[in-house]
Order: C-alpha cells, then structure tokens, then sequence
C-alpha cells in the first residue's frame, strides 16, 4: 500500500491509542449528575491551546450561548474545527481566543485575510465532508478514514491527508487522518444530568463529535428524566459515557434556530453577518457577549422576552421534532 | 401554459435554465442556497413534482415549505419539512460515494477552462494577501461524487480564468485521467456551466465549450467576459427564455423576498429583441 | 504504507466503482411502487450464483419468509453472509441454496462439518463485526475499512483481510475489504410500497445492508403510507431507492420475535434447533417450506392463527416500537 | 445479608463469581448469554444496581425484563428493555474500538495458555474433520477492544489446551508484543478465566496462573483437569461460595427456567466442608 501524494501541513495529532486510554481513564463511565453553569462547563473542560469543535453553527442548532461564554472568558489559542460555518470562526478569532482553523467552510470577509495577514491565524485546508469524516474516524476509534473526494484539489496539499495506493482495487484512494478534538461543544435538543441526549431533525455530527471528542459539553433546550429517554432509546443521540457537562441553555442557540423549538432571528441573523462582512467585531462582541455576565444575562437584558417569545412563535413546525 | 416572457432578469434567467434540466427520475444534491436550490424547487413547482434531492446537512426529499428565512436553507424546520428520511453530513456523503447523486448543482465564485472550482483565495495564496474566501465548503464532494455537475456562475472575465487561482473543488483538474489518478470515482466531473448569458459543455479533451447563448447577448459580448478562448461547439444554439408561468412560481413562491434574484441586469422585449435594460 | 500481513482467501470481489455505476444505471432513483409477492420478489431479484445478505437471522426480526421462499424456489450456489446466525445458514445450505459461507457466527451441529467434508460447502473465516464492518464499507462506498480486532486470529489467515502500516501512526492496522452484496433480504417493521422503511429497536445492519446491496428486497410487517414516514423523518431507516422490492410479510420473522410486534414462538425455534442439532433438515424442510405454495399458506395451514394470536399477545412491549 | 449457601451448582458458582467482580462504574460488553449474562444480570440486581453493558446488537444500558424466551437475548424487546440508547452493531463496535469497555465477558469452548479462545473448530480445520463450531461471532471483538477480558469456560482438559486447534478470538496470541504486532490495541487482553473451579490470571509473560479454587476441590484436582500445567501464584486463595440472597436472586429472577444453570454438578456443604456430590 505506496503512499502516492502526501498534504504537507501540520494536523492535529492521530492517537487512537492515546484516546482509549484517555476514554478508560477520563471518561465518566457511571452514571453522575453532570448539570452546571455555562461559567463553570467553560471553565473546568475548555483549555488555552485546546482543539475546539463545535457542531452545526451559530444560526443554526449550534452552541451558541457556549461560544460566547469561552469568548466571554478570553480562552486562547484554540485550534478550531471551522465545518459549516457562518459567523462562529470569525467570532472566536476576533474574540481572541482562536489562531488555528481546520476549513471546511466559513463565513469570510475581510476579517479573515487580516487575521492570515498579521499572523493571528493560521489556515489548515480541508472541506466540509473531509473534517466531518475525520471526526468520525475519531468517533470510531480509528486512525483515517478513506474517501473518495478532495483528492486533487490544492485543499489537500495543505491538509494532513494523503492518498495512497489502495491495496484492493490498486487504484488511489484519499486517506483523512482522524480527528479527535480536546473539546467539543454540542446543542442538543434534549438532555438528562447524565449528558444522555437526544438531537431531532437533521444535523452535522453530533455523534461523532461527541463520540471523538476528549471532553464533552453539551448545552441543551431542556433536561428531562432519564426515564423519559428510555421510553425511546432509538432517539438518543449522544450516550452519557461520552459527555462530562450538561449546562442548561434555553435558546442556547439564538440568534439561530433550534428547529421545531424556535425559529432563527433574522434580525440577529443580519447584525451578525453585518460584523463578519464589515470585519469590525467590536460593537458586537462588546454588546453581545461582554455586556453580560451570563447566558440567563444576555437573554434577560440583550435579547429580552419579547423576541424570545417572537422566535417561538415563527416556528410552527413540530412534525419530527419530539419523540 | 407555454408563454415567453417579456421581462426578467439575468438571475431569473439562469435559474429557469438550470430548472428545466432537472427531471423526476433523477437525485440531486443541492449546494447550501442561492441559484442552485432555487432552481431545483422551481423544478419541483412546474415539471418534476416527485423530484428528490439531498442536502449537505443528510435531508432527503424534503417538502420545503418556502420561503426561508435568511441563510436557513439547512438544518431548519421549512427547508427539512416532511422529508423521506432526516441523516447527517457524513450520511449524505456515503449517499454521494455510492453513485445516488446524479447531478450536483454548484454556483462558484471562479472557474477554469477545465471546470476546476475556486471559493477559497482569488490572488495569491501565501501570506494572506488575496482575498480569502469561505472554502469549499460542501462543493468539494459534490463536485468530486456526483455523476454531473452543474455549475452557476456570473458571465465576468475575473470568473472565467484560464486556471483559477486555488482548486478548492475538482473540476478535471488538468485533463483526462486526472482525477482518477487523484483518487476520484471515474466518469464524473462538470458538466455543464451556466451563466446569465451562456451555458458551456465539456469536450472529450476535458476542456469548457461554449454551446448555447442568452438572446440578449451575441457570441462576442460572451467571450468578452472570458479571460480564456473556449471551444466553440459547430452550432451555438440560442437558449429559451423564460416562460411566464416560471417567473411566476419563482417571484411569488421560491424567492418571494428577492433574496436569490435580487441581483444581476434586467432583460426586456423590445422591438421583437430580447435586450439587456441599461442601468 | 506497507502491507504487513494478507489472508490467503478468496474474497467476495471489491469493486466500488462497478457498484457505484450499479448505482446509477439500475437504482430506482424514482419513486416507483415496489410491492409484489415473496414469489414473484425471489424469481426476479436472487439469482442463481449471487452473493447474498440477510439482516439479522432467523429467529430475531429476520427475513423469515424470504429465507423459506429462496429455498421454495430452490435458488442454487448462493454465497451467504452468515453473521449472528443461529439457523438461517443451515437451512440455506441443507436446502440445497447455498455452497459458500463467511462465517460471523453461525449455529453449528453435525450438518457443517459434514457439508464442508463432502465439499458441498466452502467456509470462509471472518467475525461478527469484521463481516458487518465490511457491510457498512461497501454501504459508504469505500473499498476498505480499517479496523483494530480480527489480527492475529487464525481466522484472519482464511479471510480477504489484510494488515498494514497505518501511515499516520506507523503501527500495524487492519483493513477490512468492502461488501456489496448482489442481493439482501431485510425484514422491517414498516415500509411504503416505494421502499422506505422503518426498523424500531436495535439491530445487526439493516442501514448497511441495504445501502451496500445491488438488489435489495425487503419483507415488511406493515405497509404505511409515505405521508405517514415523512411525519418523523429520523425514523426512515433505508431510503426507498436503495430498494428493488417491497414485500408485505405479516409474521414475516416467525418463528422469531419482530420487537413490540410479536414474541418469539419457542417451540418453533426449538423445532428448528433441534433439526440443526440432529443435522437432519428433510422433516423441517418438508414441513415449513415444500408443503406449502406461499407465505401466506404457511400462516394458514402451518402456523395456524392461534399461535400467531398467542405470539402476539405475548409480545407485551410497546415502549421505543411505534413512530 | 450475605449467609454462605450450603447447596448450589457449579454454574451458580461461577456466575456468582464472575458477577461480584462486576461493579457499577464499568461499561461493560456482554457475550451473547449464558453465564456472561447471568453474571451481569445478577450483579445489577444484587452489588452494582446502576452498571451499564452493551451488548452486540448496539443496546446501551437497558434495564432487560428477565426471563427471555429461549434464545432471545438480542434483538428482543425484553433484553432491550427501557435502554438508554438503542444502536447496531457497528455501533457496537465503535464504542469497543474507543475503549469504553472497560470489560469484556465471555464463555469460551475452548482456551489455551496465553488465553487464545476457539470456537470455530476441533481437531483438524482442513477438509471439515474436525468437529465444527459456530465461528467468533461477537467475541473477536470483545477480546481484540475490551480493556480486559474474563473468560468462563468448564474445568475440563480437552477445553484448557496448550494450544487452541484454531484462534477464533485473540489471547496473547504467542506472549508479549503479539497482540500490538496484529494490530489490535495496547494494554488489553485476557484478564482472568472461570471456571466452576477455579480461578486464573496473567502474569507479565501473559501465561495463565492459577490464582484461586473453590473451597470444594483441591490444587491437584484442578490441575489434572488442565492439558498443561499453568504457573502457580505464591498463594492459591480460595473463592468464596455463593450467598443464599445471590442463589435467590439468580434462581427466581434471572434463570428461573435453568437455562442457564441447569448443567453442572452439585455442590453441598457437609461435615463443615464443601463438597462435590456424587452423580
């Protein structure tokens, strides 16, 4: 099995060997309450220089609340997994807490030529489908996947792919080396204080984010019984084992949408894109993750009752959304 | 039900194209909004009712209710509604390796003689001194696994390059036999390009031909807004305005808030001539 | 990256460019109705000669009928994918069906060692898991997946497994090749007549099965309206154009259990246990497949409506079974 | 609440022993019934009331309904009971490759020095001589990914063997370094084997020793039921009999039709010593 083409950039590390012994030793594997507050998840499981996913974005069922709170605590020097991506890259390198994004796809504008340009920033080169197989090489345990795609591209010569002879039909077959974040932030739908957790309608890949990550925070809707979950095991999505926080977060993902809870704020949509196009993010960040202390804070005083009870409203689809 | 109409836009007019290409029998995987989703769900409204595509976010067949609110073409509850099946994104990718999709619709901000796709820097890459954008994003495995690929771009000289500045999606690469050599799935690759004014095919030789013009432009002005001379097919046909009954599914029901077609020069009937309106 | 060690097998050929022109050319990318009889499902989909695959076995939420029907009809030289297996082999093999197995696990008795001595039958050796990943390979349209069990067994010497240096981390990894079925049978629990398809509960590879097979029956409990399916779209388990054929099969699994629908009948899986024991299978064979036309006679004259009323009944879980 | 019985079985033994090893912070992956089961089950409902196991069909945590109908320990929805997640069995086998089972529990045919386990054939593999049994099914993967591996089997010479006639599912393969050269995972392996007499573990060299009996045989006994002699620990302990509540628990929940446990001699209590009785 020749190796044919070899990307030349760095990547983060493959140890499959070095994340079982991480799962045995670190990961919760009894049952325990794991409900804290946003300040505190942040504060105990998201490291200066940790490799950071997020899964979905910042419209749309994302992590919302916990990306402004890692903002709001100045964490730095993350190496972020930029997926599917709107807003959320630019608001950690902006913010300060991000020199290092793995793309797939992100929302650009001049901000992010800047960042490149002063060397706040460093680029590795995949795409949407690669990352998210890398993640799920990690969630398997493995160290690469193959594919069939990105091969070719000048993506690649600056990805940690290869592409190698495929000792079965001896035609070249591209490699991604698996992915197992330090971190990921995941918003979920449903969640016990087990982290047991349940995500409806479509989504990126939360499983495997969860299941390839080191430690896990979930941010979730609402928590339920445990004994709820189990009435409907085929809905649960990510296993308590692999999750170490459960932080209660209402409309944890506004300004974006949680479909079949609340719809996205267009409003909020436009003023965070405004941002990233005119690549001034001081007014927003100062306003939307600064002036406050808290998520319940942000929610209280920034977004207020009214527009919560507005992006309710304009969700009127509940098909496929509850168990 | 057939009647041409008499004022449009360049944005209407590429959607309606890329509309009519699209049948019943076929999967599609759609890339995240814009020309190429409208197109579909124009399709979807006038000639292919049981059309079925996929999202990068694992949605098959959905029943969109439009419009959407802005950028929510995925992992939403109107763009997903009443789906045959709700995956994730590396569901839709194993969908894409097994040969389901077959065609992909792509819009690309630069695009070369061989279909290669450029959405991450145009100007040089080191240092940071181009203007970067989004990456591939989704477009790289649609753009690598579906059978045809159907790109929507502006008809601009800085569009149309003779090798685009970053390959961030694989268009032949540099001729025949490149992308199986670079691991892709054999006999995929562009297959047409769209623009407001012409569409292209490709030949054996992998390169980009100019088959088919708007009736509002000449070949001249087209190849004008190329930084490269394409092949010319032997007979350049004239492609088909759009029909009323279109614009009228596409204004009031798919993009009612202009989002998609609020863009591009207005084309109008005048004196038996389809023209361009000058701004 | 080095090959370091081969299985000495013949294997099930690999080729994913072959299946995915499959794929193309003859998937019924429309939506088609599908639903005709077991008969008429068999006579045109399993061929003589085909590689075959059934989703789970026999007596757990298998395709009970279809397995009948194949040996009704007397198909021939099926090479039978025989993982988590307690009868369904056997019977395949006794019955004259089936001259070529890989082996996950499969119940034994006298009938192997002596189909195998009188070379009526070839084994080749996998596990479980390595046949059931090679089955989600062939479902992602890879040539190979890697795995980290199967090394060093002596069955990896009879296998089409291979050892290699993984080029990221240098050490040993194994591939497993990918699967693609000629034919599966998948028992579910509810599918329109375009093949869309529920399974509730647990499963061996349903998903992966039919995604990785060029011709795919599936025997259905209950036939629901695609209106029905799109209200709870994360419950589509197989997508109608992986699907050739949709079978209506009420108590299409008996003698085994179809979760929350019906309970397993004992005597009935004692029966056949005990003809696989005895490694006789004429009686059996007479009994549940010759002496009848169809599956519908088999439950009428064979199986009789008490029993399937008693086995009903005694199916008393419901909880994670219904959409 | 722990009275020592004074009569129960061999297979009651050693379930009750492989189960008080069992505690409630382990993830745990379970052969497909019998004795491993047994023991598990027995646990839950006696020492570790909260311990989660997986089986191979991708059930996570369920609260199974005992008893089961006859072979119905997977893919049932008494067994799967009220689970926390409900997978397959790739899933399965994801959450084994990522080292979240802690232990592995399996009955093994036969077994030999450095825990290598056969189930697939007897005798002679070529030309179908040797007697045929079912293949590794489930436990390949137990034994390649669980961090450490119990084993049951029987105390009997023809099933502890130098070397197995064939490896189904891996030990220590031929000792130290073995497994890692294979390419299955560091630091895991065979931990401790069961029988209804005895007790083994492994030392560095990753050959089986002898670490406890049951207070009704002797050393020698056990050791004349082995086809090779395994290295001695500096002191034999002696295992501990079944409590009457654990007896309880496991003849009137868990195998109240003696599916399980109906095999195996009897064990008495008399003159103040345990004793084997008489056939």
């Amino acid at each position: 099995m020749r190796i044919l083409e070899e990307g030349k950039s760095d990547y983060f590390k493959v140890a499959p060997d070095s994340y079982r012994e991480f799962v045995r030793d670190h990961k919760p594997h009894r049952m325990v309450s794991k409900l804290i507050t946003h300040k505190e998840a942040v504060e105990r499981f998201v490291h200066d220089g940790d490799y950071l996913a997020y899964d979905c974005n910042y419209f749309q069922r994302g992590p919302s609340s916990l990306i402004r709170e890692i903002i709001r605590q100045r964490k730095q020097k993350l190496w972020i997994c930029g997926k599917f991506t709107y807003v959320a890259c630019a608001l950690l390198v902006e913010g300060g807490c991000a020199d290092r994004i793995d793309i797939g796809f992100i929302g650009f504008g001049p901000w992010i030529a800047r960042a490149v340009r002063e060397k706040k920033c460093t680029i590795y080169e995949y795409s949407n489908a690669i990352v998210t197989l890398r993640l799920k090489a990690g969630a398997m345990g493995l160290p690469f996947l193959p594919a069939r795609s990105f091969g070719g591209t000048d993506g690649f010569a600056r990805s940690g792919c290869k592409i190698v002879e495929d000792p079965y039909t001896k035609k070249p077959v591209l490699l991604a080396p698996a992915l197992n974040p330090d971190v990921a932030i995941i918003h979920v739908h449903q969640a016990d204080e087990y982290g047991n957790a349940r995500v409806f309608g479509t989504g990126i890949a939360h499983q495997e984010c969860a299941l390839a990550s080191r430690r896990v925070i979930l941010s979730a809707e609402e928590i339920v019984e445990t004994d709820e979950l189990r009435r409907d095991p085929a809905r649960t999505s990510i296993p308590h084992f692999a999750v170490d926080a459960v932080v209660h977060a209402p409309f944890g993902a506004y300004p974006g949408t949680v479909q079949g809870y609340y719809a996205s704020d267009p409003a909020g949509v436009v003023e965070a894109m405004g941002a990233m196009f005119s690549g001034d993010f001081r007014e927003y960040l100062k306003k939307h993750v600064h002036s406050v202390a808290s998520h319940e804070e942000y929610l209280e005083k920034v977004v207020g009752a009214k527009k919560l009870i507005e992006i309710r409203r304009r969700e009127t689809i509940r098909e496929g959304y509850g168990a | 039900m057939s009647t041409p109409a008499t004022h449009f836009n360049e944005r209407e007019f590429v959607i309606c194209q890329i509309s009519r290409l699209v049948e019943d029998r076929y999967v599609y995987w759609v890339g995240g909004g814009g020309e190429p989703l409208s197109s579909v769900l124009l399709a979807k409204r006038t000639t292919a009712p049981n059309l079925q595509y996929l999202t990068e976010d694992g949605v098959v067949g959905p029943e969109a209710l439009v419009p959407f609110d802005p950028l929510m073409t995925m992992i939403s509850s109107r763009a997903n509604y009443r789906a045959l099946q709700w995956g994730t994104m590396n569901y839709a990718a194993d969908l894409a390796h097994l040969g389901y999709v077959d065609y992909g619709i792509l819009a690309t901000l630069q695009v070369d003689r061989y279909g290669n796709i450029n959405s991450t820097v145009v100007g040089k890459y080191a240092g940071g001194e181009g203007r970067r954008f989004g990456g591939p994003g989704g477009a790289d495995s649609i753009a690598a696994l579906a059978w045809r690929t159907i790109l929507v771009t502006d008809q601009q000289k800085r569009k149309f390059v003779e090798r685009v500045d970053f390959i961030s999606s694989p268009g032949f690469l540099d001729g025949p036999g490149a992308r199986e050599r670079h691991g892709l799935p054999p006999n995929t690759g562009p297959w047409r390009v769209y623009t407001p004014w012409a569409m292209y095919g490709y030949g054996d030789d992998c390169q980009m031909m100019l088959q088919a013009i708007a009736p509002f432009v000449t070949v001249e002005q087209v190849l004008e807004e190329l930084s490269f001379r394409p092949a010319l097919a032997a007979k350049i046909e004239v492609l088909e305005v759009p029909t009323e009954e279109e614009l009228l599914v596409l204004r009031s029901q798919i993009d009612v808030g202009g989002q998609v077609t609020d863009r591009g020069r207005w084309i109008e009937l005048k004196d038996g001539q389809y023209q361009l309106v000058q701004a």
